[in-house]
C-alpha cells in the first residue's frame, strides 16, 4: 500500500502537470479536479498509516542515505502534506471558477500549479540537501510562473523581483549547503546530525548554516529581506495569491526550521538565534503596521503574511539552549502556526478576491456597504481573522497559546509582549476591513454575486481554520513524531 | 375575629395595591376616585376590632412578618380615619387634569403608609416606608406650579438622605441583631458599642419624616403646596410614621440615654416654640397649620426625648406620644381639610362654619373636653418631674406650658388667615361630608377608639374638671397676647 | 452518562445552529427569522431550566476533551454557570422579542440576528466554561460576535464606537490571555473547583499569584468596566437599544464580571485571595468605580448615556460583593449579577422605546413621556427604583446583603460607599422620573410614531413591562426557593465550604 | 545609487568574502567523516554505468534530475505563457544573412553528430544528456537566426510534447521501475543501462526544446490585461 | 592548499564580487549576470571544497551539473520575464522611474 501511496504522492502532481499541459483551459480543468480528489485521498491515506505506525525512511531508487536520496516520511512531513492537499484542493477548485476561461494563458495554470505540488510535496518529504534545494527552485520558478501570469506590467514587475530573490536565496542555500558538504562530505540532514552531536566545534559548518538561514529567510520574506512579497502577493491573482501564501512561503520556512532543529543547537548561536527572533518580532509588528496602512485589500492580506511569518521565526530562540519540554512546546507552536495561518490565509485570500470581484475594485473603502451584500465571503474573510488574530478557539489562537507557553517557560519573556501586540495589531488592519464594510453608504447599491461555489470554499477552509483549536491536540498527537527520531 | 385578623391584615395592606388596577382601563379611571375613600376601611375595622395578631410572610423579602399589636393599633386607626376622610375629601376636591395619576400616587402613599405600621419585620417595614415617601412625592408636585416644583425637589432631596439614614442605621442594627425583626433591634442597638452611631442615624432619618428641627424644611413647603386632601394625610398620617419608626427601632427601655433623651428635648422644645414663631408669620392657612405641625411634633419629640432619657418611663410614655399623635391626626387633618372650604355667604353661617372649623383648632390648644384635653393631661401625667432624672427634667412643664400658649397662638394665626382668605360660596357634597366626617372624628369619635394601653385609666372627666385651669390658662395667655397684639396694629 | 455531558452542549449550540441558520437566511424572509429566533430562545431557556433543577438536586453535567497537550476544553454546569446561564436565557427570549420589534423594516436584520445569537452563544460558553481556558475562548469569541452589533448602524459614531470598544476589549483579552499562561505555567491546567486552588499554596507561589491575579482581574475589568479600564462602555451606546441592553445587562459587562467571580472564588478561592490580600485592592477599585460611574451618570443629558455610566456604577457591585470576604457579601454580589441584568435591560427597553417611539433621546425631551406611554413609563420608574435601591425591589436585596456583609466582616465604610452611591443614584434618576410623570408636555415630540392601539409597537411593549414585573419579583419574592437570591445562596454554600 | 551606498555595499561584501574564506579555510583543514567517492565506486558496479557523474545523476540520485527536468519543464511552460500564439515572425530577431545560410547547412550535420556523440559518450566519460541537448539548442538558434522557418515552435501541441518528451519519458521509466520493485527511480538490474540511455536521449531532445522555446519565446502581446479589481 | 582549494577561494570571491553587483546594479540583465557569476562561484566552491584532497569526487559535480541546469531554467525564465516587461513598460530597472527609457540590449 504504502509505495503506491508514495507514488500518488510524488509523481501524480508530475503527470498531471504533463496532462494537463495539453487540453485547454476547461478540460484541464475538469482533469485537474479529478485529479485533485485522487491527490487528497492519496494524502490522508497516507498519513493515516503514518498515523497508525509510525514515520518511516523511503529510500528512493534503493540507495540509502549517504549515497542516494531518502524521503523522510514522518508525522509532521504527512501533516504538511495532507495541509498541501487541503489547502490546494480549494485554491485549485476555486480557480477554475475564477480564473477566466477566455484569456489564453490561463491555461499555463493547470500545469504550473501541478509542478507546485509536486515541488511542495518534496520539500515536505525531503531530507537530503541538495534534494531540497531543487524542490525549492521547482517551487520557486513555479510561483513565479504564476504570478507573472496575471499578464500586467505590475505583475511582471512583481514576478522578477520575486524571482531575483528566490534565486538570490537559492544561491544563498546552495552556498551553504556547498561548506557544510565540504565539511561532512554528506548531505543527508539524519546523517550530519549524528556528525554534529559528535561534540566537536564546526565553525565553518556554523557559517554554512548561517547562511543557508539567511537565504532561507529571503525566501521566507522574514523582515527585513520581505521587500519581494507583498507586490508578489497582492498582484497576483486570488488563487495564486492564496497558494503562493499559504504554501509557498512555508516551504522555504520549513526547510530553515529542520535545519535548525537538527542542527542548530550544536552549529548555531544564542546571538544567532536571538537575531532571528527579533527579525521575527519585528516582522509582526511593522508587518501588521504596514499591513493596516495599505489602501488595497490584496495588499493588506499580503502584509499581514509579513506579519505573521514572523510569528513563524520566533522558533528560533524559543528552541535555542532551552530545556526539551520547551522545544517541544515552541515546535508545536509554530507547527500549528503554519497551519492555521496557511488556512487562514488561504481563505482569506480567496474571500479577498471573491470580494473585489463583486465590488468591482480592490481598494479597503470600495467595500462600504458590502456586509449587506455578500455576508458570506465577507464572513469568511472575518472568520480567517479571527485565526490571524490569535483569538479563540481559532488554531492560531492554540498556537499563541503554545509559544506563549514556551516563551514564559523558556525565560524569554521578552516575546510575549511581541506575540500579545502582534494580536493586537492583526485584530486593527482586519477589523479595518471589516469595518468599512460596515460603512452605510449612499453610493453603489449593487453588486456583482460570485458563484455559490467561489463563496463556499473559503468559507470552508475559514472553518477549518477556526475549528483547528478543537482538533489541536490529535493534529499535534500525529505531528509530535516528526522532532523524535522517528523510524 | 382571631381568624379574620391576618386575612384582613393582608386585606389591609393589599387592597390599595390591588385598586391600582383601576388605572388600566378607561371605565376604572373613571370609577377611581370614588374608591379612594373605601381603601383603608379593612386597616381601620383591623384598628378597631381586631385582637393581637401576627401574618407570617415567609417568602416576603428576606421573610416577612406583619402584626398588629397596641401601639400599631392606635396608628393604624389615625392613619386609616385621616386617609380614609382625606380619600372622601378629595372625591370632591379632585379636578380633572391628572386625576388617575393624583389617584395612583395617592393609593400608593396609602398603601406604604398602612404597609409600614403593621410591618414588623426590617425590610417590608423599610419597603413601605420607601414607597409612602416616593409615592408621597407624587402628591406633593401634583399641582406642578413652580412653588410645588421647588417645594418636591426639597421634599425628595432631604426624603433619599432620610431613607439613606434609616438604611444606614438598619443595616448596622440589623447586622448586630442577626435578626430580620424589627423586635430584635433595640435591644441590639442598646448592647452595640456603636449605640450613638446608629442611634443618630435612625433619630435622624426618621427624624425627616417627623419634621425634626433642622430637618423639617421640606415640611412647611410641601404640605401647603399639595392639594389640600394631600396636605391633610401628609399632616394628619404621614407624619406619624416618622414617629412610629423611631419608636420600633430606638432602644426605648432598654437604656437610658441622657444625653440623647437631653438634645432630643431640647429639639422638641426649639421646634415646638420656634415653629410657632416662624408659623405666626406666614400668610397661608396651608403654611400656618404647617408650622402648628412642626410645633406639634416639637411636643411629641419631647416626650421622645424623655423616653430616651429614662428608660423605665419609656413604655408609658411612647404610649402618651401614640395618643397624643392619635389627637393631633385628626386634629390637624381636619384643619387642612378646612382650609379648602368655601365659607357660606350668609354671615350666620359663616360664624357657624367659622366655629366649628376653630374646633379641632381648640383641641390642638388643649380646650378642655376635647381630644386634645385627654391627650394634654395624660402628658402631663407622665412628665410629673419627679420621675425623671435627666438634665432637662424639672424644665418639662415649663417647656409644656409655652408650647401650649405657642399652640393657642398658632390657631388663633390660623383662623384669623383663614378668615381673610377663604372663598365665598358653596362646596360640594362630598367636601362637606369629608370634612364632616373628620371634624366628627376629631371631636367624638376620638373618645371611643382604641387607646394604647398604657395609657392611664380613663378616668378623665373628674380630671379634666380638676386640671381644667391647668389648660385654660394659657389659652387665655395666648388671646390675651393676641388681643393686645392685634389692638396695637389696629391702632397703627 | 451521557445526557449529563451533551445538555450543556446542546444549550451552546441551540444558539450557535440558530446564528448559523440565520446568517444564511435572506433579507425578505422576517418571518421564518422570527421563528427561528424564538423558537432557539425557547428551546435553550427549557434546556437552562433542565439543567437548573438538576443542579440543584446536585446532577454533574460535565464534558471534557483535551483541545492542547495538558489543556483540557471543559463544559461545566454548576451552580455558578446556572444562575449566569439562566439569567442569559432568560433575557435573551425577551431581548429577542424587542429586537423583532425595534428593527421591525430596518436594513440588515440578518446580518443583525445572526450576530446577536452568536454573541447568546458565547455568553452561554462564558457562562458553562469549566476552566479558564474555556472561558477565555467563550470571552473573545464574545467580544468578536458583539462588535458588528455595536457597529450596526454603520454611522461615523458607530464606527468610531466600535474602534474604542475593540481597542478595550481586545486589550485587555490580551492581557487576560497573559495571566491565564502565567497562571498556566506555574500551576497547569486548573478547573474551576469550588473553594479554589490555592488553599495551601506555598511561597513560591505566593510571590507570583498576586501578579498574576493582577493580569487577570484587569484583563476581566475591561470588559466589567472598572474603573479605569471603563471608556469604551459610554461610548457603546450608540448601538441599537436592544444591542445597549444586552451588552449591559447579559453579555459583555456582565461577562467581565463573572470572570472576575470565577477567578476569585473557583481559581484562588476567596480566603486564599484574602489572605493574600489581593481583595482590599480590588475592593477599592470597585468602590472608586461605583462612586466615579454614578457622579459622571449625573452630567450625562443622553439617557442612554446616562444608562451607560449607571451600569459602570452598578457592575461594581458584584465585584464589591466578592471582596467583602464574608458569604453574605459574597450572595449580595453574585445576586446583583442577576439583579443589575434585569434591571439595567428594563431601562435600555424603557429608553429605546422611548427614541423608537417619540423619537426622544436627550432627557429633557422626555418631558410628559408619562402621559403618553404609561406602561413604558412604569417600568422604568420600577427599574429606575429597583436601581436606587428602594426597597422591596431587587436593587434594594443586593444594597441589604452587600451592607450586612461589610457589616458582618467590620468593612464599616463600604456601607458609605453603598450609601453614597444610591444618593446618586437618585440624583440622577429621580429628575428623569419627574419630567416622565410631573412635566407638562409643550411641544410636539421630537419623532413619533404610532402603532394603533397601544403606546408603542406590542413586540416593544411587553419585554420592559416583563423585565419590570420581574425586578419587583426577584425582590418582593426573594425569599421563595429558586429565587436569585436562593440560588445565590446555595452557590456560596457550597463555594464558601466553611 | 550614491558612492556612499557603493561604499558600504563593498565593504560589506568584503566581510561577506572574508567571513566565507575563512570558513572554507577552517573546513578544509578538517577531516572528513563520510567520504562519498568510495561509497559510489563501491557501487557503481550496481549502477549501470561507467561514468561515475552519469551515474550520481542518473542512478543514485535521480531524484533530484527528475525534478530538475521539471524545473526545465517549468520554465519552459511559464516562457511560453508568456509568449505572442498568433506568429513566430519577430524581424528584430532574424538576418537574412545568406553566408550565414550556407555555413548553417554545413554546420547541421555536424552538431546533430556531436550531439549524439556527447549523449552516447555520458555514460563512460564526460558528456551526457544536458551537454547533448544544449549542443541541439544551439544549433537550433543558429538556425533560427539564419531564418529557417521552425514552426514546431510555435506553441502548440508539437511544442507541448517536445518540452515534456523527456521528463515524461523519465517519469515512466520511475513509476515502472516500481512496477516489480518496491521503490521508485530503483531500475530493474538487467536494462538499467538502456533505461539510462532512453531516458538521456528524450532529456536530449526536452532540454533542447526548452532552451530554444525560451530563447524564441517573444513577448509581444500588447493587450495588457488589468489587475484584479481594475487599475491600481 | 591544493589546486582544488584555490578553486573554492576563488569561488568565495566570485560569490562576493556577484552578491555586490547584485545588489548594487539596477540594470536587470547586469542584475541577473551577476546572479550568475555568484552562481559560478557557489558551484566552484561546491566542487572545489570537495575534493580539496586530491580525490575526485562525482556527486559534487552531478550536483553542480543539476545546479547549472536549475540556473540557466531561472536565467531564461528572468530573460523572458524581463524582456516583456520592458516591452510593456520599456524599463530596465525594478525602481518606477516614467522617463528613462533605455534601450534593452
Amino acid at each position: 500500500m504504502t509505495p503506491w501511496l508514495m507514488a500518488g504522492l510524488l509523481f501524480t502532481p508530475l503527470a498531471w502537470a504533463v496532462l494537463t499541459l495539453f487540453p485547454a483551459f476547461r478540460l484541464g480543468r475538469v482533469l485537474t479536479r479529478l485529479g485533485i480528489l485522487a491527490q487528497f485521498l492519496v494524502a490522508a491515506g497516507l498519513w493515516m498509516t503514518v498515523a497508525q505506525d509510525g514515520g518511516f525512511y523511503y529510500p528512493l531508487g534503493g540507495w540509502k542515505a549517504p549515497l542516494g536520496i531518502e524521503l523522510r516520511v514522518d508525522g509532521l512531513a504527512v501533516t504538511f502534506v495532507v495541509l498541501t492537499a487541503v489547502v490546494a484542493c480549494a485554491c485549485g477548485w476555486h480557480a477554475g471558477d475564477y480564473l477566466s476561461p477566455e484569456t489564453g494563458r490561463h491555461r499555463y495554470f493547470w500545469p504550473l500549479f501541478w509542478f507546485l505540488w509536486a515541488g511542495l510535496n518534496g520539500v515536505w518529504l525531503g531530507a537530503d540537501l541538495f534534494n531540497l534545494y531543487v524542490g525549492l527552485e521547482l517551487i520557486s520558478l513555479c510561483s513565479v510562473g504564476l504570478v507573472a501570469l496575471a499578464g500586467n506590467v505590475g505583475a511582471l514587475r512583481a514576478a522578477i523581483r520575486y524571482l531575483l530573490a528566490a534565486l538570490l536565496g537559492s544561491l544563498a542555500y546552495l552556498l551553504g549547503v556547498a561548506l557544510i558538504y565540504g565539511q561532512f562530505g554528506s548531505l543527508s540532514l539524519a546523517g550530519i546530525q549524528a556528525l554534529v552531536a559528535s561534540a566537536e566545534s564546526f565553525p565553518g559548518a556554523g557559517v554554512g548554516l548561517f547562511i543557508m538561514i539567511l537565504g532561507l529567510a529571503l525566501k521566507t520574506a522574514l523582515f527585513p529581506l520581505h521587500g519581494w512579497l507583498p507586490p508578489a502577493h497582492g498582484i497576483a491573482k486570488s488563487p495564486v495569491s492564496a497558494l503562493l501564501s499559504a504554501l509557498v512561503v512555508k516551504a522555504s520556512f520549513y526547510i530553515a526550521a529542520r535545519l535548525w532543529l537538527a542542527l542548530g543547537e550544536e552549529l548555531g548561536s544564542f546571538v544567532l538565534a536571538q537575531a532571528v527572533g527579533v527579525a521575527g518580532a519585528l516582522a509582526v509588528i511593522l508587518g501588521s503596521w504596514l499591513a493596516f496602512c495599505q489602501s488595497r485589500l490584496k495588499q493588506v492580506v499580503a502584509y499581514s503574511s509579513v506579519a505573521q511569518i514572523g510569528y513563524l521565526f520566533l522558533l528560533f530562540p524559543l528552541t535555542f539552549g532551552v530545556p526539551d519540554s520547551v522545544v517541544q512546546l515552541a515546535q508545536q507552536g509554530i507547527a500549528l502556526q503554519v497551519i492555521s495561518h496557511a488556512l487562514a490565509k488561504a481563505a482569506m485570500f480567496l474571500a479577498a478576491g471573491n470580494l473585489i470581484l463583486s465590488v468591482g475594485s480592490n481598494r479597503v473603502e470600495a467595500l462600504a456597504g458590502v456586509s449587506r451584500f455578500l455576508p458570506f465571503s465577507l464572513f469568511s474573510f472575518a472568520l480567517a481573522g479571527v485565526s490571524l488574530m490569535g483569538l479563540p478557539p481559532s488554531g492560531g489562537f492554540t498556537a499563541k497559546w503554545l509559544l506563549l507557553q514556551a516563551s514564559l517557560a523558556s525565560g524569554q519573556w521578552w516575546w510575549l509582549a511581541v506575540l500579545l501586540l502582534g494580536g493586537l495589531l492583526s485584530a486593527a488592519y482586519v477589523f479595518r476591513i471589516y469595518r468599512a464594510s460596515f460603512v452605510e453608504s449612499r453610493g453603489q447599491d449593487q453588486f456583482y454575486h460570485p458563484p455559490r461555489v467561489l463563496e463556499a470554499i473559503p468559507m470552508m477552509l475559514a472553518l477549518m481554520s477556526l475549528c483547528l483549536g478543537f482538533v489541536s491536540e490529535p493534529v499535534l498527537a500525529v505531528m509530535s513524531l516528526p522532532f523524535e527520531e522517528g523510524g | 375575629m382571631n381568624a379574620v385578623a391576618p386575612h384582613l391584615l393582608l386585606l389591609s395592606v393589599v387592597l390599595p395595591f390591588g385598586a391600582l388596577a383601576l388605572a388600566l382601563w378607561p371605565g376604572g379611571r373613571f370609577f377611581y376616585r370614588y374608591t379612594l375613600p373605601w381603601l383603608p376601611l379593612p386597616a381601620l375595622c383591623l384598628g378597631m376590632l381586631a385582637p393581637d395578631s401576627s401574618l407570617e410572610l415567609p417568602w416576603l423579602l428576606n421573610g416577612g412578618l406583619w402584626l398588629v399589636d397596641d401601639l400599631r393599633r392606635t396608628f393604624l386607626v389615625v392613619t386609616a380615619l385621616v386617609w380614609s376622610v382625606s380619600g372622601l375629601f378629595a372625591v370632591g376636591y379632585l379636578k380633572r387634569v391628572h386625576q388617575t395619576r393624583f389617584c395612583v400616587f395617592w393609593t400608593l402613599t396609602l398603601a406604604g403608609n398602612l404597609g409600614l405600621i403593621v410591618a414588623a419585620d426590617i425590610a417590608s417595614f423599610y419597603s413601605f416606608f420607601a414607597l409612602m415617601t416616593f409615592a408621597g412625592y407624587g402628591l406633593v408636585v401634583h399641582e406642578g406650579t413652580v412653588d410645588a416644583n421647588r417645594a418636591g425637589r426639597i421634599y425628595l432631596a432631604m426624603a433619599v438622605a432620610g431613607e439613606m439614614a434609616i438604611l444606614a442605621g438598619l443595616l448596622m442594627s440589623a447586622e448586630l441583631a442577626d435578626s430580620a425583626r424589627l423586635s430584635d433591634l433595640p435591644g441590639a442597638i442598646a448592647r452595640s458599642e456603636q449605640r450613638d452611631l446608629i442611634v443618630l442615624l435612625l433619630l435622624a432619618g426618621f427624624g425627616v419624616k417627623a419634621g425634626l428641627p433642622l430637618l423639617h424644611f421640606w415640611l412647611p413647603l410641601a404640605h401647603p403646596v399639595a392639594p389640600t386632601p394631600a396636605s391633610a394625610v401628609l399632616s394628619g398620617a404621614m407624619i406619624k410614621a416618622g414617629l412610629l419608626g423611631w419608636m420600633l427601632t430606638l432602644p426605648f427601655g432598654e437604656v437610658s440615654m441622657p444625653v440623647w433623651g437631653n438634645a432630643l428635648v431640647l429639639l422638641g422644645v426649639l421646634g415646638a416654640l420656634g415653629g410657632a414663631a416662624l408659623g405666626l408669620g406666614q400668610r397661608r392657612a396651608k403654611a400656618v397649620l404647617a408650622y402648628s405641625s412642626i410645633s406639634q411634633m416639637g411636643l411629641m419629640v419631647l416626650m421622645v426625648g424623655a423616653a430616651l432619657a429614662e428608660a423605665r418611663q419609656a413604655g408609658t410614655l411612647l404610649a402618651v406620644v401614640a395618643l397624643y399623635g392619635l389627637h393631633h391626626g385628626l386634629a390637624k387633618g381636619s384643619l387642612f381639610l378646612s382650609t379648602a372650604l368655601a365659607l357660606p355667604e350668609r354671615r350666620s353661617g359663616r360664624w357657624l362654619l367659622w366655629g366649628l372649623i376653630a374646633l379641632p383648632g381648640l383641641s390642638l390648644a388643649g380646650l378642655p373636653f376635647t381630644s386634645g384635653s385627654a391627650a394634654k393631661l395624660a402628658m402631663k401625667d407622665v412628665l410629673a418631674p419627679p420621675d425623671y432624672h435627666f438634665a432637662m427634667a424639672s424644665w418639662l412643664p415649663a417647656f409644656m406650658s409655652a408650647g401650649a400658649v405657642a399652640t393657642m397662638l398658632l390657631i388663633l394665626r390660623f383662623l384669623q388667615v383663614q378668615n381673610q382668605g377663604a372663598a365665598r360660596g358653596d362646596n360640594v357634597l362630598c367636601l362637606w361630608l369629608g370634612w364632616a366626617a373628620s371634624l366628627l372624628a376629631s371631636v367624638l369619635l376620638f373618645w371611643v377608639l382604641p387607646w394604647p394601653e398604657s395609657v392611664p385609666d380613663k378616668r378623665w372627666l373628674h380630671e379634666m374638671l380638676a386640671g381644667a385651669w391647668g389648660l385654660t390658662w394659657p389659652m387665655l395667655l395666648a388671646i390675651g397676647s393676641a388681643a393686645v397684639v392685634a389692638c396695637l396694629f389696629r391702632q397703627r | 452518562m451521557a445526557s449529563g455531558a451533551l445538555l450543556p452542549v446542546f444549550a451552546l449550540m441551540t444558539s450557535l445552529l440558530a446564528s448559523l441558520i440565520i446568517f444564511t437566511l435572506p433579507e425578505d424572509r422576517g418571518r421564518v427569522r422570527t421563528l427561528v429566533n424564538i423558537g432557539a430562545a425557547l428551546i435553550k431557556l427549557a434546556l437552562v431550566a433542565v439543567m437548573i433543577r438538576g443542579v440543584a438536586i446536585g446532577q454533574e453535567y460535565l464534558l471534557a476533551f483535551d483541545m492542547l497537550p495538558g489543556v483540557e476544553f471543559v463544559l461545566r454546569a454548576d451552580a455558578l454557570a446556572m444562575l449566569f446561564a439562566g439569567l442569559s436565557a432568560l433575557l435573551w427570549l425577551l431581548t429577542t422579542i424587542y429586537a423583532i420589534g425595534y428593527l421591525e423594516a430596518s436594513p440588515n436584520r440578518s446580518r443583525f440576528f445572526g450576530f446577536f445569537s452568536l454573541c447568546v452563544a458565547s455568553t452561554m460558553g462564558i457562562a458553562l466554561a469549566g476552566n479558564l481556558f474555556t472561558f477565555f475562548i467563550f470571552y473573545e469569541m464574545l467580544t468578536l460576535s458583539t462588535y458588528p452589533l455595536v457597529v450596526h448602524r454603520g454611522t461615523p459614531k458607530a464606527l468610531r464606537a466600535g474602534r474604542n470598544y475593540l481597542i478595550y476589549t481586545l486589550t485587555g483579552g490580551a492581557v487576560l490571555l497573559l495571566g491565564i499562561v502565567c497562571l498556566h505555567g506555574l500551576v497547569g491546567d486548573l478547573r474551576f473547583q469550588e473553594g479554589g486552588h490555592f488553599a495551601g499554596a506555598g511561597p513560591e507561589l505566593r510571590g507570583a499569584l498576586p501578579w498574576v491575579f493582577f493580569l487577570l482581574v484587569s484583563g476581566l475589568g475591561v470588559k466589567a468596566a472598572l474603573v479605569p479600564l471603563h471608556g469604551w462602555l459610554p461610548q457603546a451606546m450608540v448601538a441599537p437599544a436592544p444591542v445597549s441592553a444586552l451588552l449591559h445587562a447579559v453579555a459583555v459587562v456582565k461577562a467581565g464580571a463573572f470572570g472576575i467571580v470565577r477567578v476569585v472564588f473557583e481559581v484562588f478561592g476567596l480566603e486564599s485571595a484574602q489572605s493574600m490580600g489581593l481583595l482590599s485592592v480590588l475592593v477599592v477599585v470597585a468602590s472608586v468605580t461605583i462612586l466615579y460611574g454614578s457622579a459622571m451618570a449625573l452630567y450625562q443629558v443622553d439617557l442612554k448615556r446616562r444608562l451607560a455610566f449607571s451600569t459602570i456604577s452598578q457592575v461594581s457591585y458584584i465585584v464589591l460583593g466578592l471582596c467583602l470576604f464574608g458569604p453574605v457579601g459574597a450572595a449580595g454580589g453574585l445576586v446583583h449579577l442577576v439583579n443589575q441584568g434585569i434591571m439595567k435591560i428594563t431601562l435600555f427597553f424603557c429608553a429605546g422605546n422611548y427614541a423608537e417611539t417619540l423619537g426622544a433621546h436627550r432627557i429633557d425631551e422626555l418631558d410628559g413621556a408619562g402621559k403618553r406611554m404609561p406602561g413604558t413609563s412604569v417600568a422604568f420608574t420600577i427599574a429606575a427604583f429597583g436601581m436606587i435601591g428602594a426597597p422591596p425591589l431587587a436593587g434594594f436585596i443586593t444594597k441589604w446583603m452587600l451592607g450586612i456583609g461589610a457589616l458582618a466582616e467590620g468593612m464599616d465604610w463600604v456601607v458609605g460607599v453603598l450609601i453614597l452611591s444610591s444618593v446618586l443614584n437618585a440624583a440622577y434618576f429621580l429628575p428623569i422620573l419627574h419630567r416622565l410623570w410631573f412635566r407638562e408636555r409643550t411641544t410636539p415630540w421630537p419623532k413619533e410614531y404610532r402603532w394603533g392601539r397601544l403606546e408603542t409597537s406590542v413586540w416593544l411593549f411587553w419585554p420592559p413591562l416583563m423585565t419590570a414585573v420581574m425586578t419587583m419579583a426577584i425582590g418582593v419574592f426573594a425569599a421563595m426557593p429558586f429565587s436569585p437570591l436562593a440560588w445565590v445562596i446555595l452557590i456560596v454554600s457550597r463555594e464558601v465550604a466553611l | 545609487m550614491g558612492r556612499l551606498t557603493l561604499v558600504t555595499a563593498g565593504m560589506v561584501f568584503s566581510g561577506v568574502f572574508a567571513g566565507l574564506a575563512w570558513a572554507v579555510w577552517t573546513i578544509a583543514e578538517a577531516p572528513v567523516p563520510v567520504s562519498l567517492p568510495t561509497l559510489v565506486s563501491e557501487n557503481l558496479q550496481a549502477a549501470g554505468v561507467e561514468h561515475p557523474v552519469t551515474a550520481v545523476l542518473l542512478n543514485f540520485r535521480s531524484y533530484d534530475t527528475l525534478l530538475e527536468i521539471a524545473v526545465l519543464v517549468i520554465a519552459g511552460i511559464a516562457g511560453i505563457s508568456m509568449s505572442r500564439t498568433r506568429s513566430l515572425e519577430d524581424p528584430g530577431l532574424r538576418t537574412s544573412d545568406s553566408l550565414l545560410y550556407a555555413l548553417e547547412r554545413w554546420f547541421f550535420p555536424v552538431m546533430m553528430l556531436f550531439a549524439g556523440y556527447l549523449l552516447w559518450a555520458g555514460s563512460d566519460r564526460p558528456g551526457g544528456a544536458f551537454q547533448a541537448g544544449s549542443v541541439l539548442a544551439a544549433t537550433a538558434v543558429l538556425m533560427r537566426l539564419g531564418g529557417v522557418p521552425m514552426d514546431f515552435l510555435r506553441p502548440g501541441v508539437m511544442l507541448r510534447l517536445g518540452l515534456t518528451v523527456g521528463f515524461s519519458v523519465f517519469l515512466v521509466v520511475a513509476l515502472a521501475s516500481a512496477l516489480d520493485g518496491d521503490v521508485f527511480l530503483q531500475y530493474p538490474e538487467v536494462i538499467t543501462k538502456p533505461l539510462i540511455v532512453l531516458i538521456e536521449t528524450g532529456l536530449t531532445l526536452s532540454i533542447a526544446m526548452v532552451l530554444l522555446a525560451l530563447f524564441v519565446a517573444a513577448p509581444i502581446d500588447p493587450a495588457e490585461e488589468l489587475e484584479e479589481g481594475g487599475a491600481e | 592548499m591544493s589546486v582544488s582549494l584555490l578553486y573554492a577561494f576563488a569561488g568565495v570571491a566570485l560569490c562576493a564580487m556577484g552578491g555586490l553587483g547584485f545588489t548594487v546594479l539596477e540594470h536587470l540583465l547586469r542584475k541577473l549576470l551577476a546572479f550568475n557569476l555568484m552562481g559560478s562561484g557557489v558551484f566552484l566552491v561546491l566542487v572545489g571544497l570537495a575534493q580539496h584532497r586530491g580525490v575526485p569526487d562525482p556527486v559534487p559535480q552531478a550536483m553542480v551539473l543539476t545546479g547549472i541546469v536549475v540556473t540557466i531554467a531561472a536565467t531564461a525564465l528572468a530573460v523572458v520575464l524581463m524582456r516583456r516587461y520592458y516591452h510593456l513598460s520599456g524599463q530596465t530597472g525594478l525602481v518606477v522611474c516614467e522617463e528613462r527609457k533605455e534601450p534593452m540590449e
